[in-house]
């Protein structure tokens, strides 16, 4: 069998190298192309090939058995120590590899001229945007604790020069540090739960050198105790990277200092890596403890709706506006999760999906405006009466808007009801009030987005910027494929749902077939 | 049936093509665009009388066919098939979307004849028609909020169409905002109900949920009842979630008549029309209908007397008029047919009247001052016979529609229900005092702009009809005012029509006998208009607004409708903002810092042992070395000595 | 008399060497501390195979003696390119690692 | 206590005893004398001493390498460089790093006691000797050799890699790149003629006065006038201040000529 994941994950491994090694090959053929060297194309067509690879990766999925992991591949990595290299997607991890192979080329393309004409420069930006890409798509798929937890930290060092090295705001320093200490501060938490469970495993007479098997973990029993320690390990490191609110704080800066490029890489993709998280190692490796926690991660899911939606009505930057509605979203993503219902959880990894198209547009789209303003302002008040003079651009972000705000007919509509919806008939203590709380979220989510279409695009064009040019070419076909991409989604969500679906219900399954105390059933009994 | 049934999607695609074409055509399609927009949308209306002729043929029974495109999403228990749903309730409103769309549609033609983004606005006018075409025939809740939201969209972007280049540009975009908003907080009602509905009945489409509507519990039907309420509230701009509409009427004129007046906002009617079901085995919600319509039909005619700018004072007419509706749709199966009834009615004569006003503000310049008017029938023929088409209609003057409508929903508002005759006086009294209150404010519409005996026009008014394309229009919906009631009503044609989808109504007799009722109305409607007349057609009118009593200055403020929200729900919001704004810098942002700064002061601490003096640290290494043999040299001691050797 | 006198010796003169790196500040003579602790644990060495009746303490004491003349040799280098820039032979006044 | 294997003689006593408190005195010098000459000094006593002790203790190569390495090669390198960085560079023995002073002699003098208190009670095996170890009675250098290029072959070529790499090292330290070109007799002639407008002369300074009265070199040259020349004497002596002034009876002389001249004139 064809080894897609591995090809899948290798191809931009190569692809990284061999933008390294241009340097050499333009030395010998002499400066050409005005000096901006074969980088940018040479990714470009590595990224396009990578999509190319995962359309071969669908095909060889069967959606039949979506639930399974498959692809998946397993050789000893380091037996010693129990750690394997073990591959495989199901439904969610491929619609997440998906997401992640479909962004990288639009960022690359949405990046062209973000990043100057320095040669060097461009070649370590397309670079290590190449070498994120390895890493997500790696980390989506790996089937293993142990690697999962190497490419979770891994994945900080692209992402750590991405912001600090090339992000556009003064504090980009700053933010990439902030963003490193709390990763890492999640990881580390991550990583004694880590070795925890390769210990306790081993006690329950895993073979210990595969001892980090997920397939073969989910069917320890830990012990009430540590499960619930290890869960919460597990957890906080996955709710940092979320981010959920209260360790949310290094997003908005973020936001707000990386490129959008890099935002829409790092929010869109690598951020989900702690929802992916949750749905596929917490809850079934850990499935009482995440029953035990579900009412306080629901309680703290719908604050970071409703916390994230208020401080995005109150920024007057557009990116970190941006950044906190990803809050808002997230909280979102984590209530269908911690709801335990096959309709919230199969909501949730629907709008993984559906909020880095969304979200990847409004991101990209603001950059585009945001590199229109002859002093790159981020400030929305620097900016008036647009929609007359980029018109193309005003309805390009109102879509992106729109479905930042769930319009039915967007994709992100038929996720986040399926949330909502699922949220309600949730199996934890108070699931129902606690989705009739976040129902709120969809008013300020409108008032953030046509309060900042309102200020940016309407009223009089503020001076200086009567001249603006509408997006180019390049500039649309980065945004065509999103916009086409959550219609198409929108209105044949089945594309979508049909990976997710069988996943979900084996989930929650996971989590609900583990016999409850008897006087907790009797009490629930009761309740109902 | 079945034979055409497959036309029905394109009722929504042909002005979704529409849309679509005109949108991503960009400035390519300025020329014709306007013309691709009428088309669509007559298309539409083509298809629509095709499946009416098609059902009016079938047997009634045989009339509500459930059309299922492809399955929408099916995850998790929820399985939703994108469906359209075609029965007479449906059907009515799309005639009525299709129809005076189309006449809108046509009129619009030449009332944005100067406007730039004449293709702009047709793409949106479509939009609506596709979305709001949807939002009727969905067989499903779930795809009734695609098409709920769609309309809400296309309004918002039709109130804001001019949000740029004008002075008022920012207001209109304020407004358009404000509209949105508004209706979402009406949706969460919507949301909220869907979810109820899942977790009980276990599906959201209506041929599953309306059967078992019986079965729910009162509690979770009065809980999906006020929810499905609230949504309604936002979308046809009831009270409490009234405030947007007045503000709405920055849009053009077309888009008043056809989105605020005649169409989106009495979805509201509709969807407590369709969840008569889940309605009735609430009383409690249905009570709470019946107030919030009759709040809101009190409310609106109040401030209706007192605005002087045209479509304001028109808009808040049509905010009463929703009200009527509302207070039958809460009567039960008796009131359905009515609510609908009057709908369909003020469709006509309410798109007509708006109609009107955009001809007399396209003649006046773009004036919408009432006060500014005057005299204007002579100079405005058609438009003031159309007009007086339309207000003879509203006032329920018989054989004119809305007499038809009107007079039964004041009936069934007479009639007591579970036995509480009190419900029956309040009620039915309201109804009527509204229709006194409705004369009266109409009938000073009509005269200041058309009566009085001089004109108070501004500066080189030289007023004139616009061309055919405005006019037939108004003409077709003069006619639509005068005769639709009396074809539809006489004989019970309509309520019979309905009566597949909405129930037989037993009849009960009212606490009045209807002829009472009938004279009591009439003898105050014409006692309200001819109040109004010797005021405004008979006293001279000044240009400038008079102070007014309280209730006047009330009444134009909207009863301090924005104050009110402005201090209950603004303020109160804005405050908690600022508080998680705060909040976040100083206390989660910061709290997370302590953790760095611990760091750097315990590195602060360290560095001063950092001297940099060689001997120093050669001193630390010597001292270490010390303490270890001190050290090693105890345990051993204490261990019984040297190992090894004796 | 005993061999141990030898070692109590080495000691004694370890701990004199370790004194006089400690509170010398001339690097020269701090360094001729260093030798007097390296000689005096040769000392040790030489003792001790003298005891055991092993050669491998003498050989031991040889390493000592050749990496401390390379030791020199390198430290000494030191210390003068230090004392041309500088101007001086303290070791107090180098404290750039000061923290 | 004389163990059975190791017989110490009388004379390695008496020398021991000699020899032991004189290195200790010497030892104790490198801590408390100013000089960093004597430093050395009391070094090298204490160097060849141990050399002494080696000897006495069946390790004669070692005695020799000793005398040899360190007070021949490592000791003289101290000299040179402290040669290098002024010979009378003396330390002040005030402290300067508060609490360093009592923390190094505590420090010494708990080691000290520590180091000497464990060898003092430590339970030795009893002496073997190294004659007695060896019956074949080879001498020191061969056994020794024996075993440095036998067990410790791979070693020792490592050291003398390291030494190589240590003489290397240091000339690579000490090596000093030139920043301004080379001078040479026409550079600076040309660099003189350059500063003759800021007060430089060309010619030689005068030389100073030879009076019979003093020997002359500290005492400068009278001019035509009379008045003293003080460039003639050297700069040395007139930083030192050593220079002393002219004796008055040559001024005298010669201001009595120069008004004599004056008077012939007139």
């Amino acid at each position: 069998m064809f080894p897609w994941l591995t090809v899948l994950v290798a191809w931009p491994l190569v692809g990284a190298a061999v933008v390294g090694l241009s340097a050499l090959v333009r030395r010998r053929t002499g400066p050409a192309g005005g000096g901006t060297g074969l980088a940018r194309p040479l990714a470009l067509v590595f990224s396009l090939v990578e999509v190319g690879l995962l359309v071969g990766a669908f095909l060889a999925f069967d959606t039949g058995a979506a639930a399974e992991h498959q692809l998946a591949e397993q050789h000893a990595w380091i037996p010693q120590i129990g750690a394997s290299y073990a591959v495989g997607v199901d439904g969610v991890g491929l619609l997440l590899v998906a997401l992640s192979v479909v962004l990288v080329p639009l960022v690359l393309l949405a990046a062209w001229r973000e990043q100057g004409r320095d040669e060097v420069r461009l070649r370590r930006f397309v670079a290590l945007v190449l070498l994120l890409e390895a890493f997500m798509v790696a980390v989506f798929s790996a089937r293993d604790v142990f690697l999962f937890y190497v490419l979770f930290e891994a994945m900080l060092i692209p992402a750590y020069f991405l912001i600090g090295g090339f992000g556009q705001g003064a504090g980009r320093r700053r933010a990439a540090v902030k963003f490193l200490m709390f990763s890492l501060g999640g990881g580390l938490i991550m990583l004694a739960a880590v070795i925890a469970l390769y210990f306790l495993a081993v006690d329950a007479g895993v073979d210990p050198r595969q001892a980090f098997l997920v397939g073969q973990l989910t069917a320890v029993d830990l012990g009430t105790v540590a499960e619930r320690l290890m869960f919460v390990g597990f957890f906080i490191a996955f709710a940092i990277k979320a981010p959920m609110v209260p360790v949310h704080s290094w997003l908005p800066d973020v936001a707000g200092n990386a490129t959008p490029g890099t935002s829409t890489l790092l929010i869109c993709v690598l951020d989900k890596v702690g929802t992916f998280g949750m749905l596929t190692l917490c809850l079934p490796l850990f499935p009482e403890a995440s029953r035990w926690a579900a009412p306080f991660v629901i309680a703290l899911a719908v604050v970071s709706v409703l916390y994230g939606a208020i401080m995005a009505i109150m920024q007057t930057d557009l990116l970190r506006l941006v950044g906190w509605t990803s809050v808002s979203h997230f909280g979102f993503i984590i209530l269908g999760i911690f709801t335990f219902t096959p309709l919230g959880t199969a909501g949730s990894s629907f709008m993984m999906l559906n909020h880095g198209l969304a979200t990847g547009a409004l991101f990209l789209v603001a950059g585009f405006l945001v590199s229109r303003h002859p002093e790159r302002s981020q400030k929305i008040a620097a900016y008036s009466g647009l929609r007359s003079v980029t018109p193309v651009l005003a309805g390009t972000f109102l879509v992106a808007g729109l479905a930042t705000l769930s319009l039915p007919g967007l994709a992100t509509f038929v996720s986040e009801i399926m949330v909502l919806i699922g949220a309600f008939g949730g199996s934890p203590a108070g699931s129902a009030a606690w989705a009739i709380a976040a129902i709120p979220g969809v008013v300020l989510a409108a008032v953030y987005v046509l309060l900042t279409y309102q200020k940016i695009f309407t009223g009089a064009p503020a001076a200086g910027l009567e001249a603006l040019p509408d997006l180019r070419v390049r500039e649309r076909v980065v945004a065509a494929p999103l916009v086409a991409g959550l219609l198409v989604l929108g209105l044949v969500p089945s594309l979508a749902l049909t990976y997710v679906d069988a996943p979900a219900e084996q989930s929650v399954a996971a989590v609900t077939a583990v016999d409850e105390p008897a006087d907790a059933a009797a009490q629930m009994g009761s309740d109902k | 049936m079945n034979d055409v049934i497959g036309l029905a999607p394109w009722l929504v695609g042909f002005p979704l093509i529409g849309a679509a074409v005109l949108l991503l055509g960009g400035r390519a399609t300025d020329r014709w665009g306007h013309w691709l927009g009428v088309a669509a949308s007559a298309a539409s209306a083509v298809v629509a009388f095709i499946l009416m002729f098609r059902m009016i043929g079938t047997p009634p029974e045989e009339r509500a066919v459930d059309h299922g495109l492809w399955t929408w999403l099916s995850a998790g228990g929820l399985d939703v098939d994108l469906g359209l749903r075609l029965d007479p309730l449906s059907l009515t409103f799309v005639m009525l979307v299709t129809f005076v769309g189309t006449l809108i549609h046509v009129y619009s033609v030449a009332y944005m004849d100067h406007d730039v983004d004449r293709r702009r606005f047709f793409a949106y006018l479509n939009l609506f028609v596709a979305a709001m075409l949807t939002l009727v025939l969905a067989d499903s809740y779930l795809l009734l909020f695609v098409g709920w939201e769609g309309v809400g969209v296309a309004s918002y972007l039709l109130i804001g169409f001019w949000d740029t280049g004008r002075p008022s540009a920012r207001e209109n975009a304020v407004a358009a905002k404000k509209a949105f908003v508004m209706n979402r907080v009406g949706d969460m009602g919507l949301i909220a109900a869907m979810a109820i509905l899942f977790a009980t009945v276990g599906s959201v489409s209506f041929a599953d949920v309306l059967p078992a509507a019986g079965g729910l519990s009162e509690t979770t039907a009065t809980a999906v009842g006020l929810c499905l309420l609230l949504a309604a509230c936002g979308k046809s701009a009831q009270f409490p979630l009234q405030a947007w509409l007045g503000d709405a009427m920055a849009g053009p004129t077309p888009v008043s008549a056809l989105i605020h007046a005649a169409t989106m906002v009495t979805a509201g009617v509709y969807l407590m029309v369709r969840s008569g079901p889940i309605l009735e085995a609430a009383p409690t919600a249905q009570l709470v209908v019946v107030v919030v319509g009759a709040v809101t039909l009190l409310f609106g005619a109040v401030v209706g007397t007192a605005k002087d700018d045209i479509k304001k004072a028109l808009a808040a007419s049509t905010m009463s008029q929703i009200g009527y509706m509302m207070l039958a749709a809460g009567l039960g199966p008796a009131g359905y047919a009515f609510a609908i009834f009057h709908l369909l009615t003020h469709g006509f004569f309410k798109a007509g009247l708006f109609l009107g006003a955009g001809s007399v503000m396209h003649a006046m310049g773009d004036q919408t001052d009432m006060r500014r008017f005057g005299g204007l029938s002579r100079f405005l023929p058609i438009t003031w016979i159309t007009m007086g088409l339309g207000w003879l209609a509203i006032l329920g003057i018989p054989p004119f529609s809305g007499f038809w409508s009107k007079d039964g929903i004041i009936e069934a508002a007479f009639v007591p229900v579970d036995g509480q005759p009190w419900r029956a006086w309040v009620f039915g009294s309201v109804a009527v005092l509204g229709a006194a209150i409705t004369a009266f404010y109409m009938t000073r519409l009509f005269f200041m702009t058309f009566g009085g005996r001089r004109p108070r026009w501004t500066e080189n008014q030289h007023p004139h009809e616009g061309s055919p394309l405005m006019w037939w229009p108004l003409v077709f919906l003069g006619v639509g005012s005068a005769a639709l009631g009396a074809v539809l009503g006489i004989g019970g044609t309509f309520t019979t029509w309905l009566e597949p989808v909405v129930g037989h109504a037993e009849h009960h007799e009212p606490v009045l006998p209807v002829p009472a009722i009938i004279t009591v109305t009439l003898v105050l409607v014409v006692l309200g208009a001819a109040l109004a007349f010797r005021m405004y057609a008979v006293a001279l009118v000044p240009e400038e607004a008079p102070r007014g009593s309280f209730l006047t200055r009330a009444a134009r403020k909207d009863l301090y409708q924005d104050a009110a929200n402005e201090t209950l729900v603004v303020l109160p919001a804005h405050g908690v903002a600022r508080l998680v704004q705060v909040g976040d810098r100083d206390v989660v942002d910061r709290g997370w810092g302590v953790l760095p700064l611990a760091v750097s002061w315990f590195g602060a601490m360290f560095r001063k042992a950092q001297t940099g003096y060689v001997r120093s640290y050669a001193a630390g290494m010597a001292g270490g070395v010390l303490v270890i043999a001190v050290v090693a040299w105890l345990v051993i001691q204490l261990g019984g000595g040297l190992g090894g050797a004796q | 008399m005993d061999v141990t006198n030898y070692v109590v010796l080495a000691a004694v003169l370890f701990a004199i060497g370790a004194t006089t790196v400690l509170l010398r500040r001339n690097a020269i003579v701090v360094f001729m501390g260093v030798e007097l602790m390296l000689n005096a644990t040769n000392l040790a060495f030489v003792t001790f195979a003298r005891m055991h009746g092993d050669l491998t303490g003498q050989v031991l004491a040889f390493f000592v003696m050749v990496v401390a003349a390379a030791e020199v040799v390198v430290g000494l280098a030191i210390i003068v390119t230090i004392f041309r820039t500088r101007r001086s032979a303290s070791v107090d006044d180098v404290n750039l690692l000061r923290g | 206590m004389t163990p059975a294997g190791l017989e110490i003689s009388g004379g390695e006593t008496v020398l021991f005893w000699v020899v032991a408190p004189l290195m200790v005195l010497a030892a104790l010098g490198l801590l408390f004398v100013r000089r960093a000459v004597h430093a050395a000094m009391c070094l090298v006593f204490v160097m060849v001493s141990m050399a002494i002790l080696y000897i006495a203790q069946e390790a004669p190569f070692l005695g020799v390498v000793q005398v040899v390495v360190y007070t021949g090669a490592v000791m003289m390198l101290f000299l040179f460089v402290l040669m290098l960085v002024g010979v009378d560079a003396s330390d002040s023995l005030t402290e300067t790093i508060r609490g360093q002073r009592w923390v190094g002699l505590l420090i010494g003098l708990g080691l000290a006691l520590v180091l000497g208190g464990v060898v003092g009670r430590a339970a030795f095996p009893p002496g073997v000797g190294l004659a007695g170890g060896d019956p074949g009675g080879v001498a020191n250098p061969q056994a020794l050799a024996r075993v440095l290029f036998g067990d410790y072959v791979l070693a020792m070529e490592a050291v003398g890699v390291l030494l190589v790499t240590a003489a290397v090292g240091a000339l690579v330290l000490t090596h000093r790149r030139r920043l301004t070109p080379k001078q040479n007799q026409r550079t600076v002639a040309e660099a003189r003629v350059k500063a003759l407008s800021q007060g430089v002369t060309l010619t030689p300074l005068p030389s100073p006065g030879v009076y019979a009265t003093s020997n002359a070199m500290d005492t400068p040259a009278l001019g035509p006038d009379g008045e003293q020349v003080p460039q003639s004497v050297s700069r040395v002596l007139r930083i030192r201040g050593q220079e002393r002034p002219a004796p008055h009876t040559a001024v005298a002389l010669v201001e009595n000529q120069a008004d004599r001249g004056t008077e012939e004139e007139s």
